[in-house]
């Protein structure tokens, strides 16, 4: 057990996958000397040479068409987009390439390639330095789309997700890079599957989803509910594609109520999967509609005004509130 | 001849040519080439063959047995002779119409058929013949070749015994972000990758004029390595300037652009009306050019090839077209359910879950005779 | 009145936007001598000529960021992608410039540009031609997205697309493109609003929410269902975002029954939205969970297997039997 | 001095430069330019000016009143003599970067502080000024560039009293599809637009061999249209370049590319250590080539300035930053409801359901005194 960052968590997680399996290869933008902008991937090129950390030309489009490359040669690349805002210009090769290409080759073809994306607001950034674009990847069939929340799983997910045949969308809560927790970096093989949701509060009368930074908000927003004699369960969903139905379908059935939390925009977010599909599953024993809390549907604000964007813990108990006049 | 029917008509000054339409081998000071008459017969062979799969893939389609088809008609000689300059450890990404690339590099013809036929995305592995899948979305296999050519070099697989990557593109391609940021991250970094770029004059309906407004071999210099323009309705010419090229990149000199300057001799594929937008002078002054018929005068004038060499060759072409046809005809459709198959390389539970419940619902179906 | 194919009506549609305004311009691959691979800028070239019907260097990106480019000189640019699956390359553009423009720019700079996406399946077409890429729209705050269903429809609302000041994408079903109806080019000013559902076939029991090639399998459908004694009613959404949420939550209330049908894939889909925003305002009137038909969560399939995945009358009567069961 | 610190310590033979580090004025065979007295103290006291405002800024961010900043420092030169060979009717693109050209432009300084405040994502109106919104994606506003400047060739305005475009970008940004593509559709559509490439030596950490291997400005043969490298750190020399490329452009000769050698002083923005990955000698070496300084010498040996010129522009400059300082702080934030506004310009209905929706539920902390 250390008690590491989230980054430091993910940057030992990289390395930990490099010295287990020399086929696997970081690159991006400023990864290499700078050890990226949130220096997830720091000292990773000092230690394992420039042709296995490669500061990459500034194109995104080409750091994930390489890659894909690389893995078609046997490499397992870990791409760094340097911020949410900026994976659109690697749309075409993630959605027409990346994520159909195994199917393309009827299975003679894997992509071991892990896309990490540090997502989301609160921390005082300027335009497209803030966005939480996951519903563009969950939608994409052939990916796998995933994010840690907190630094065990960090360090556990990201090598999970390089050693994943499939290609995987990571997306890391930047504004939690720097939150401390204690890592077991010694129990590999009995890490929770990167495919499952986990309960990380129970509770009984409310289900919260949430997942990356809304976990901690939840978190925070049952410990302020409990003074209230509110008991809300938080399941940290970890994958969202696939998605763990079972789990999440479970909790629901028991508390009878839900609320999603994300901050991307409500409309046409993940949010709404989660809610149509949980209302199909679920349907018998809802007393309320599934709520969204969510950011506006509208781009990210200026930053003076993110405080008021992303949901926070009034937002998710006005919400919880909201389920309990149904 | 009108303004639009002079492209190309006279060769280029910058041209790199070993063989005239007429048949008659020219020098050039850059490149020689040396081949048996075996060589020759052999590529003759290869042009034919080609030729013959893909006219009988478009005759399948007028038929109703492919869904579309791509066709090479006219650019045999620039996809042979690339093609059979590649030794066996170096990799190929092609386009949609590379299928003389892919007769080099061993792939039955029938399995090109089944993506134009609807039965799947790409019917070979492209591990077994170092030939990848064919690519659809414009440019976008530029990357991948790059990228694959980057894991050349960290395999330590560049020098002596070195191996390349070759990536087919249109003329058209050329103008897509992609193919430009292949270029860049081929040059910084020294990638062992030919970019082979056969120039037919047309994108669909637009003209090279709409991509560019000087030769397109003249691109490379931006990016800081070289571009040469070849002739690529001669197979020598072709052979001779790819092998330079991945005998370069090979040997770790990194990233060469090759425009081989051909032309579409038909639609761009069997939906297209070419009539509409090209004329056809066009057409003819090109069928002078014929990639086939200058090998074929060749081998003639210098006795290195008899008639029954010539009728062999057809006859063989013959049995090729019945055998691509018949087997064509006999290829499955897939199972409705293999809808869920290879999405994921890994076990997927949504993937299970939505297969399960479509199967589900086609046995409802059976139960029902047939539904509704 | 005269009968117009839905290719020919849009044809005509964009003929009058630029008669009416010398600064709608057309510009895409292959729409002007060609006339567009499906010839719906048929003539438009001959007839305005090269300055205001363009054929572009083939590159989305290049499209649509120099529309976006003509648009703040004044122009209102209508491009043209070929084939649903080619936008990709597109998204940066539309995302992070053609959606946010205006608001960047607080309202000093409009982008009146039209993105036209021949979309869905049907027509037995190689990969990447028979996609429905809306979710990726919908989700993208700052854009409208519209989809027409019919001829008459599709001649007006590509002007009315056009006359927006917003940017719209504009979904055209290819599938549909040759089927014909009575077009009433007269009635300009009387045409339904761009942003408003109709219910395009009334009934009692369920509601079917489609747009674009659905409409048709939806009302399809009805007609099946009637002779079984059950009354659907059909609400063609034609906008998606903004969605006109009073108009189907007045339907679901009647009815107590939603399906809700589109080709994409339903994991992530726009349908999950419906569902969703159905859920929570219709709570107390569902009898059943908003049901959706869709795509199987998987890349397009091969054209031999299009019959397999596209929702066809059978899988929406399935649909709406399972709504019966609830 | 180290490889990396020699990084253009000796100018290339291809840069164009009128006036030397040490202030000499030298001639040039192709570019000259011929400037009163009162235009040069004119250019020199817009260098100072904008070196004051960048400065001030940055101290504003250090106190915690900006977010961040992207320094300009040494790059002033590139920025002013561009942005002064503008005429009204030209139009510039910006990156997030060109806070000189701004000032050419007539951009209230305040205003661009705005987007770096977190109080708006731009903060005037670019059709006021013909000065676009800073742009943050990388690349993206060249192909709008081009774009207008297909504009204004649809409008006839180009050709005498015609107008030009110029898109500013960095060295990084090359490497970018979009850029490539914006010098296709320039190329292909002969569009009145100038390329104007501040190259800086960084991508944030990256040096420009990371983006390529052959000087810059050679890019543009690759898409057949001109390229030229000068002196970014010489104001005379980015003036008449970029004057002489803005007539060729305005006129009908189509597109030009020009990569200003410069230097980026500062660190990439305020939230960037540029310790980790750059030697100190480099930046010592390039501080001798100070964009100010040269300009000062020049006027100070051939007195056309004297002391009191120089003490007024600093008192000048001391002002301008104590009035940005105040009203930056001045700059009130938005109202929380500002999050619904302009994103759309027409009603949008869920605009308008989201926007009651959040102030009904703002008002109940009202009633509730500020909420939990
Ligand atoms: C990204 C993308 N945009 C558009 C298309 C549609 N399309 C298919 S082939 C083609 C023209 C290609 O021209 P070129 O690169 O010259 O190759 P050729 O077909 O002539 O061999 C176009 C526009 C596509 N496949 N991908
Ligand atoms: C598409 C995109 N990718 C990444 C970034 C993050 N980023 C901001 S500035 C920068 C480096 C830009 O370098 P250059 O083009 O040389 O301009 P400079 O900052 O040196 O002026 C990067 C990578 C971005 N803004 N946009
Ligand atoms: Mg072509
Ligand atoms: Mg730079």
């Amino acid at each position: 057990m250390t008690t590491l960052t989230l980054a430091k968590a993910l940057n030992e997680g990289m390395r930990k996958a490099m010295e287990d399996d020399p086929k696997v290869l970081v690159m991006g933008e400023d990864v290499g000397k700078l050890g990226g902008v949130f220096r997830v991937t720091d000292g990773l090129q000092k230690d394992f040479g420039e042709e296995r950390v490669i500061d990459t030309p500034l194109a995104e489009s080409g750091i994930v068409g390489t890659a894909i490359g690389l893995a078609l040669r046997g490499y397992r690349p870990v791409c760094e987009i340097q911020f949410d805002g900026f994976v659109f210009p690697a749309a075409d090769q993630i959605i027409t390439q990346l994520a159909k290409m195994p199917l393309r080759s009827l299975g003679a073809l894997k992509l071991p390639v892990v896309v990490r994306i540090p997502c989301g607001g609160g921390i005082g950034a300027v335009e497209h330095h803030s966005e939480s674009p996951e519903a563009y990847f969950t939608h994409t069939a052939g990916l796998r789309v995933v994010a840690c929340s907190n630094p065990a799983d960090a360090y556990a997910m990201i090598q999970q997700a390089i050693r994943c045949d499939d290609p995987v969308i990571f997306f890391e809560p930047k504004r939690r890079y720097w939150e401390k927790a204690e890592v077991d970096t010694a129990a590999a093989e009995e890490w929770f599957p990167l495919d499952r949701a986990r309960v990380v509060r129970p509770g009984t009368d409310v289900t919260l989803l949430a997942y990356g930074p809304m976990v901690k908000t939840c978190l925070e927003a049952a410990a302020a509910a409990e003074e209230d004699g509110r008991s809300l369960e938080i399941v940290d969903l970890r994958s969202l594609n696939p998605l763990d139905t079972a789990a999440i379908a479970e909790s629901v059935r028991r508390t009878g109520r839900c609320v999603v939390v994300h901050e991307a925009p409500v409309f046409g977010g993940f949010g709404a999967e989660l809610a149509a599909r949980i209302t199909e599953e679920c349907f018998y024993s809802l007393e309320a509609p599934v709520l969204r809390v969510g950011g506006p549907s509208t781009p990210y604000p200026p930053s003076r005004l993110e405080e008021h964007y992303l949901p926070d813990l009034d937002r998710v108990l006005d919400a919880v509130d909201r389920a309990f006049t149904f | 001849m009108t303004a639009d029917a002079s492209r190309g008509a006279q060769a280029p000054p910058e041209l790199v040519q070993l063989l005239t339409p007429e048949g008659e081998r020219v020098e050039h000071p850059d490149y020689d080439i040396d081949l048996t008459p075996e060589e020759i017969r052999a590529l003759y062979r290869d042009l034919v063959l080609v030729r013959r799969v893909d006219l009988e893939a478009v005759a399948l389609q007028r038929q109703g047995e492919l869904g579309i088809w791509a066709s090479l008609l006219g650019q045999e000689a620039a996809q042979i002779g690339s093609g059979r300059a590649l030794t066996d450890a170096d990799m190929a990404f092609p386009t949609y119409r590379e299928h003389g690339v892919a007769w080099c590099r061993g792939v039955d013809p029938v399995n090109l058929l089944g993506l134009f036929r609807g039965v799947n995305h790409g019917g070979w592995d492209p591990a077994e013949h170092n030939f990848h899948l064919y690519t659809i979305v414009i440019g976008s296999q530029t990357l991948h070749a790059v990228g694959y050519a980057m894991g050349i070099q960290r395999d330590g697989a560049v020098g002596e015994n070195g191996a390349a990557t070759i990536v087919y593109f249109g003329d058209g391609a050329t103008s897509q972000g992609d193919v430009n940021e292949s270029f860049i991250w081929a040059s910084v970094f020294n990638a062992p990758v030919v970019f082979f770029c056969q120039n037919n004059q047309w994108a669909i309906s637009e003209p090279l004029e709409k991509q560019s407004r000087i030769p397109l071999y003249r691109r490379a210099s931006g990016f800081g390595f070289p571009g040469v323009r070849v002739d690529g309705n001669d197979v020598f010419a072709c052979l001779a300037v790819t092998r330079k090229a991945l005998t370069d990149a090979r040997s770790g000199q990194g990233p060469v652009l090759i425009e081989a300057f051909t032309y579409r001799m038909g639609a761009h594929t069997t939906s297209d009306d070419p009539t509409r937008y090209r004329v056809q002078d066009e057409l003819e002054a090109w069928k002078l050019k014929d990639p086939i018929e200058r090998v074929r005068a060749y081998l003639f004038k210098n006795q290195l090839a008899d008639q029954a060499f010539f009728d062999e060759v057809d006859a063989e072409a013959d049995e090729l077209g019945r055998d691509v046809r018949k087997r064509c005809l006999e290829m499955p459709d897939p199972e409705p359910l293999a809808i869920f198959d290879h999405v994921y390389t890994e076990p997927h539970r949504l993937m299970d879950e939505e297969r399960a419940a479509f199967a589900s619902y086609l046995s409802g179906f059976e139960t029902e005779e047939g539904g509704r």
